[in-house]
């Protein structure tokens, strides 16, 4: 399906009108995936927005279910799971495949998270391949490519005045088919003879890379390693980099109580901040930042990697351009590589 | 947690506007709450009965008492608590629905619906009260008198006769204070000297008594039971312990010249010297700045002629600590320096424009003319004297703006004396009001007019010499007729302003001054010898102008104050204080900063955190002197500190509750 | 900035080492891209080549002196903005003068790593040059003492409806992640407020009312002591304009208690709401 | 703009505008929440003595009573104000009178500076107020509280003072506006 960049916003409004559309805006100049308007246009050319999509699925906060007292009568009133279809439409690559490892988090190994099952049941997630890349982009290192997101319904493809669309699930078929039906006028069917697309990994490369080889398997002995005290001497252990992490995913329970009744609710925490691991008697073992920093890149390139075979980074390069102290993953993943290469004898590491 | 929830009546105090049934009821539906009941007079011996039988019978862990202000009878009902139940007495919230509910709000409906939201607030907060313990802290039974006038003396002696030590501190060489330099007292003319030198010796006698004269106060530290007091004596050049205070001293010292400072400047003294021969202590001491020995090293006369080798040159001032468990503060006044204030009569420059202590002296038998009347300039009895009343006083332009309180009667005894040592004389005074509310005292006034003062209502505006006198000018504002009266010698009855040094002295103690510089009680009706410094206590002018009888009668009550603290032995500390958590404390100064008692101080603490041991510096806050304001937890950031009784917990539960 | 501005300091920071009169030596290094920097901390000569100090340094590296605490002198390049936050950190007791070292440098403002304009907190700097060092390397600069209020100008002359919408808007973006307070000099507690888990102290729902709390509570708690570096906004990942709360709590400190000082160590006694004297305005009578 | 993730907080915010509707609920008219702090020493006796002389006033106010206006928290007041009270009143004794010597001082200048930065946020003037009522001025106290009563009735419940969207909208451009360089990257 061809769809005219011009016609893109009556498309939008059409798909709207039976369901919440999800698109790349501006909201007083920071780029986040907004509910679509009639009429206005989405940013479509920004790459990765400031504010991942993670959002839509995973809420900053969700009532899990409330409880009141009556007269001595505990009541509790489950939240409600069910979520009405929508649509998230623009998303990059890599956010797609931020997508796929939430639903690993939240729906493998037996854990399903009927919450976030409930809203990915819901959302169809349309693609947009790269053209280009942004400086800190670093996708195909990572496993990803700027050109495929295998795990979206639908990819949109540029081609100069239009993109094309192509659904890669039964899902995003009938997504394509309601698009049809709803702004016939707003699309058209591919070039007879047009063959699929299935992107092109040496087109569009990133040009920031990294090696990822062996370093999964290096972490564990890098747990002691003196290298973390000069990360964390550096980091400022606020949460930017987790909260604009697409993939990040930990939460924290939190009540809301008020006199006879209340709810609890789960919202996002971050590994970096003191609070995280702190208990209840006032012990903390992560008090220092050292082991807060470790413990996140532990995660990100090991302990995730053990779980589900593959990093809980996307190389989407938002933690990196938005540090204020100008902490760098793929310098943390340079220095893991350099490390280990000096613990197997082979290369002495300087700096 | 099992609270109970007790709404009263009070009579028909409160159940006539608000629906105390309905109250009760609805405090049941709050969480926590397993009880509630109403009564027809909850702080009568049956309700209090019913309120413990209640908490009893339902196991209640916490209780609310919805009644009348918590300032009425919060004290009453934690004593019930305390007395007759199992229950920790701060586990007890007071729901105000009398004062700020059913007497201010007519509509039943209203009314009962804001005494439930009362309710509903108190059971907040009573559900995150926690059980509060008062400490016992030991007194020290010895109490220090900043003072040796009058006030200063009569305390002594009241808490030294009660059978507790105390220190009679002095910064002068002698005690007896501004009293001891008057002639007679008004109304009775009681002979001041003959009233107060027995004082003053008897205090000297008494063995529970350590007078240090020559003495100030350095530095305060600690709080009520405990304070830590350090003295500095100044070097007297005389060892008292050797000195006889035979005088051949001062007969024989070649400096003479020195204006007396017990005459008000009208004779001289010598550079060793008694300020008067009443002084107690009864020896003398060298004036350092005038003594030639000591000044250049060539004399040494009063070391050739001391018969007991009492004089030690290379005396040194004494610094001494001592702990006291009171402290009174009877610093007394000066008059106000009106040379520098009142340019239009003179500014100093007439000698026969004189003060009230002035002609105390001049009229006192012992005094530079030996009690006869005689001006300074010619030493010829003055014809015509002119009485100026509120020199100072009552003069914010000038002076200030404060009634001296005692200058009317001296100006009445001034005339009335000057009347009867001057049979011929003619004595006009010139005044602003005649406030002689006292007992006894209009009588003397209105003798003084039967004497034959002339009274002036009007303000002196100037004095200027002419010919061997003075011209008084000023208008009669009963006539409206500009005055001048021919005078030979003006007194002017000057204002009482706190004596030097007391702002220094004020800070030393932690003790609030008012506007006009005297100490600030901590009640002007209830409270009027305490101040806001718990075992800081007030006597005398230091407190605000006054006359003999009143301080006096001050002195006793401060007396009466520090020997019942004394008597207690111990004092039961108030448990609604500030508290610190440590490990959320940075050591940062803002609590220090704000608290007004100094209850707060950093310390280096070695902490447990983390399983492993640190060393750092945090607030600590001294129990004895923490008075529960609660500023210091709003200048803590971090929410390390709290207020115990009023946390932070509770009110935000009560703003919570409200809010709902 | 002079052009050997780099060698200088690292020569500087190589005899401090070597001397053994500092243990540590902060100052940046380039990150991996052209103009980016990050703050690094120098312990050893060998080292101090890693080292640049140009005008691409845009963060404010004082607060980094808190962590090293205890382990012998701290060397650090002082600009006018490091000098602040060390006497804000000395008035605040968390380090002692003696603690640090400062080799200070005038700074003629930062410019923005993607795009070389200045820095909004650097045009509106008060203070170039640093206000105490241990010595200086090169001039001292011109202080140009920019009007900074033009923001708060603006707010002030809106509607009460207006500016709800616009703190309600900025308050919405925030996320909540701290940055703010963690690079701020001035938010030295050992804990947070907002780290307390206390019933009404500081919701987790991420919604308006806690953002506002968060933000209000912050810049109140700093109001007094705020060092104008204008570190909170430069951090904040969502480009709030923080410093406005700020310079509104500044110039009304000013004006109703007298000079505003922010650094502590002025010779007019404790912070502003922390002392008050009897004749102070009054307007709640 | 984030839209599902402000569902918990919205809930929590719609509750507590809610909570401004007394009990009775949609029939009965508005009546404001207005929360006063007074210190015991001198405006919680203030308060008693207008009781004591069977003064009266409006039945809105809700007493706080804090042991000095110095105890009060700005946080204690801005919590208040986002929880549902449609108005704040901090009161304490008169500058030099203060029981503790010098809280109200400190809370003097607390508030000064606090009111102005909420105000300057957005909060209407009015909804929080300060004032020094001794424990004499019975009058005093029952006249603040008629004023304040009067006043935030006027401006209706705190809810109605959420911005128009079109206010939003230009707050939007207003905040794209206030950015500077370096920030937001």
């Amino acid at each position: 399906m061809i769809i005219d960049k011009r016609d893109i916003c009556a498309l939008l409004d059409a798909i709207g009108r039976d369901e919440q559309v999800y698109v790349p805006g501006s909201v007083a100049g920071v780029t986040q995936f907004v509910e679509h308007e009639p009429g206005v246009e989405p940013l479509l050319d920004v790459r990765t927005t400031k504010v991942p999509p993670k959002e839509l699925l995973f809420p900053k906060a969700e009532r899990l279910y409330r409880w009141k007292t009556h007269e001595g009568h505990l009541s509790i009133e489950q939240a409600d799971v069910a979520s009405r279809p929508f649509t998230v439409f623009g998303m990059r690559p890599c956010d797609v495949a931020s997508v796929e490892r939430l639903d690993q988090v939240f729906l493998t190994k037996g854990y399903v998270d009927e919450f976030y099952q409930a809203r990915r049941q819901a959302a169809t997630l349309v693609a947009l391949a790269c053209e280009r890349t942004d400086p800190t982009c670093f996708c195909d290192s990572m496993g990803g490519s700027p050109t495929r997101a295998p795990g979206a319904d639908v990819v949109l493809r540029d081609r100069g005045d239009s993109y094309r669309a192509q659904a890669q699930t039964e899902r995003g078929q009938r997504a394509l088919d309601a698009w049809r039906a709803a702004a016939p006028d707003a699309v058209r069917d591919d070039e007879p003879g047009e063959a699929p697309d299935a992107g092109d990994d040496a087109r569009v490369t990133c040009s920031l890379t990294v090696d990822m080889d062996g370093v999964a398997q290096a972490m564990p002995g890098l747990y002691e390693s003196p290298m973390w005290d000069d990360i964390a001497d550096t980091c400022v252990t606020c949460g930017t980099c987790t909260f604009v992490c697409p993939t990040c995913y930990c939460f924290d329970i939190s009540q809301d109580t008020r006199a006879a009744e209340g709810s609890r609710y789960r919202c996002w925490d971050s590994c970096m901040f003191v609070t995280y691991t702190q208990m209840a008697g006032g012990h903390n073992p992560r008090a220092d930042k050292a082991p807060r920093v470790r413990q996140r890149f532990m995660h990100k390139l090991s302990y995730f990697f053990d779980r589900y075979g593959e990093n809980l980074c996307v190389g989407c390069g938002r933690c990196i351009a938005d540090c204020p102290a100008g902490v760098d993953i793929t310098r943390v993943i340079d220095r893991v590589g350099a490390e280990a290469a000096a613990m197997r004898g082979e290369v002495a590491v300087d700096g | 947690m099992r609270i109970g929830v007790f709404v009263c009546h009070c009579g028909s105090n409160i159940a006539g506007t608000v629906d105390v049934e309905r109250v009760a009821r609805e405090a049941l539906k709050l969480p926590g709450v397993v009880f509630s009941d109403t009564n027809k007079y909850t702080c009568s011996a049956p309700g209090q009965e019913s309120v413990c039988s209640a908490i009893k019978e339902n196991a209640l862990d916490r209780v609310v008492i919805a009644s009348c202000s918590p300032r009425m009878h919060e004290a009453t009902f934690r004593k019930m608590i305390a007395e007759k139940t199992d229950l920790n007495p701060y586990m007890l919230e007071i729901a105000n629905i009398r004062e700020q509910c059913s007497w201010v709000h007519k509509d039943r409906e209203q009314g009962t619906r804001k005494a439930c939201d009362l309710v509903a607030m108190a059971v907040a907060k009573v559900s995150c009260d926690r059980e509060l313990f008062t400490t016992n802290l030991p007194v020290e039974r010895r109490a220090l008198v900043i003072g040796g006038g009058i006030a200063g003396i009569q305390a002594a002696l009241d808490i030294a006769d009660a059978g507790f030590p105390v220190t009679l501190v002095e910064r002068e060489s002698s005690i007896g204070g501004k009293m001891v330099m008057l002639d007679k007292t008004f109304p009775t003319m009681d002979c001041s000297a003959c009233i107060c030198t027995p004082k003053m010796s008897e205090a000297a006698e008494n063995p529970n008594i350590e007078i240090k004269s020559l003495t100030e106060v350095e530095s305060v530290s600690g709080y009520i039971g405990s304070f830590d007091v350090t003295l500095r004596e100044k070097a007297k050049y005389v060892d008292y312990d050797v000195c006889t205070g035979c005088g051949l001293c001062e007969t024989k010292c070649p400096t003479k010249k020195i204006p007396s400072e017990f005459n008000q400047g009208l004779s001289t003294r010598t550079a060793i010297y008694k300020p008067f021969p009443q002084a107690v202590p009864s020896k003398p001491t060298i004036d350092a700045e005038h003594c030639k020995k000591l000044q250049s090293g060539k004399c040494g006369v009063c070391e050739k002629v001391c018969p007991t080798g009492a004089i030690r040159y290379d005396d040194v001032d004494r610094v001494t600590t001592q702990r006291y468990g009171a402290i009174v503060v009877a610093s007394g006044y000066e008059l106000i320096d009106w040379t520098g204030l009142y340019g239009e009569y003179g500014a100093g420059r007439y000698p026969d424009v004189i003060t009230g202590l002035q002609f105390e002296r001049i009229v006192n038998a012992s005094g530079p003319t030996e009690g006869h009347i005689l001006r300074p300039s010619d030493r010829t009895e003055p014809k015509t004297t002119v009485i100026v009343k509120c020199v100072g006083s009552r003069d914010p332009n000038k002076g200030v703006s404060y009634c001296s309180r005692a200058c009317c009667m001296y100006a009445a005894k001034h005339a009335h004396q000057y009347l009867d040592k001057v049979p011929d004389g003619t004595c006009y005074v010139f005044y602003m009001d005649v406030r002689c509310a006292g007992k006894g005292y209009d009588e003397f006034y209105m003798r003084t007019l039967q004497d034959g003062a002339i009274y002036v209502r009007g303000r002196v505006s100037k004095i200027y010499p002419e010919g061997d006198g003075l011209v008084c000018m000023g208008e009669d504002t009963l006539s409206g007729e500009i005055v001048r009266v021919k005078a030979d010698m003006v007194v002017l009855e000057t204002a009482m302003v706190p004596s030097r040094g007391s702002d220094v002295l004020a800070s030393k103690l932690n003790v609030q001054r008012g506007p006009e510089g005297f100490f600030t009680e901590a009640h002007p009706k209830l409270r009027p010898v305490e101040t806001n410094t718990a075992g800081v206590y007030l006597a005398g002018v230091a407190q605000g102008p006054k006359d003999i009888p009143d301080t006096v009668a001050q002195a006793g009550a401060v007396a009466s104050k520090v020997i019942g603290l004394f008597a207690r032995g111990q004092i039961e500390s108030n448990p609604m204080l500030s508290k610190v958590d440590v490990s959320r404390c940075s050591g940062c100064r803002a609590c220090v900063d704000v608290c007004p008692y100094g209850a707060l101080g950093l310390v280096q603490a070695n902490l447990r955190e983390n399983s492993r041991k640190v060393t750092r510096t945090v607030c600590q806050v001294n129990e004895g002197l923490c008075q529960g304001c609660g500023a210091c937890s709003v200048a803590c950031r971090s929410g390390a500190l709290d207020l115990l009784g009023f946390s932070d917990e509770g009110i935000m539960q009560e703003v919570e509750m409200l809010c709902q | 900035m002079t052009a050997n501005l780099t060698q200088q300091i690292r020569d500087r920071a190589r005899d401090l080492l070597q001397s053994g009169t500092v243990s540590c030596f902060i100052a940046w290094e380039p990150a991996r891209f052209e103009h980016w920097r990050t703050p690094v901390t120098i312990e050893s000569p060998d080292e101090v080549d890693r080292i640049v100090v140009d005008e691409w340094c845009d963060q404010l590296i004082a607060k980094y002196a808190l962590q090293r605490r205890g382990d012998g002198r701290i060397g650090m390049v002082a600009r006018g903005c490091e000098s602040r936050a060390v006497e804000r950190l000395v008035a605040d007791r968390q380090v002692s003068r003696q603690d640090v070292y400062l080799v200070g440098v005038g700074c003629t403002g930062m410019l923005d790593r993607d795009g070389g304009a200045p820095l909004k907190k650097c045009e509106e700097c008060q203070r170039r040059n640093p206000v105490t060092y241990d010595e200086m390397v090169g001039e001292t600069v011109e202080e140009p003492r920019p009007y900074r209020f033009g923001e708060v100008d603006r707010i002030e002359s809106m509607e009460p409806e207006q500016r709800r919408a616009f703190f309600d808007r900025m308050f919405s973006q925030c996320a909540m992640c701290f940055a703010c307070r963690n690079v701020c000099p001035a938010c030295n507690c050992r804990s947070c407020f907002a780290d307390a888990e206390r019933v009404g102290w500081l919701e987790k729902d991420f919604g308006l009312d806690a953002s506002r709390y968060w933000g209000l509570m912050r810049a109140f708690h700093t109001g007094d002591r705020c060092i104008e570096c204008g570190e909170c906004e430069r951090a904040c990942p969502m480009g709030l304009p923080l410093m406005t709360l700020m310079h509104k709590q500044v110039r009304d400190i000013d004006r109703l208690f007298g000079p505003y000082e922010g650094g502590g160590l002025s010779d007019a006694g404790p912070d502003p709401l922390r002392s008050y004297r009897t004749d102070d305005v009054e307007e709640f009578m | 703009m984030s839209v599902t993730s402000d569902a918990v907080a919205a809930e929590a915010r719609s509750r507590a505008e809610g909570a401004a509707s007394p009990e009775g609920g949609a029939g009965s008219p508005w009546q404001p929440k207005i929360l006063a702090f007074c210190c015991n020493w001198c405006t919680y006796a203030g308060a008693d003595l207008a009781g004591l002389n069977r003064m009266n006033y409006p039945a809105d106010i809700r007493l706080l009573r804090v042991p000095c206006s110095g105890r009060v928290n700005p946080q204690h007041v801005l919590r208040a104000l986002q929880d549902g009270c449609d108005g704040v009143l901090v009161c304490g004794c008169h500058p030099g009178d203060c029981h503790y010597v010098s809280g109200n001082y400190y809370a003097k200048r607390r508030m000064m500076v606090f009111k102005r930065l909420l105000e300057y946020s957005g909060l209407r003037p009015g909804r929080f107020q300060v004032r020094w009522i001794s424990g004499s001025e019975a009058g005093k106290f029952r006249d603040t509280v008629v004023s304040v009563t009067e006043q935030i009735s006027q401006m209706g419940p705190m809810a109605s003072d959420a911005p128009s969207l079109e206010a939003l909208a230009g707050a939007d451009a207003l905040l794209e506006a206030a950015r500077g360089a370096g920030d937001a990257r």
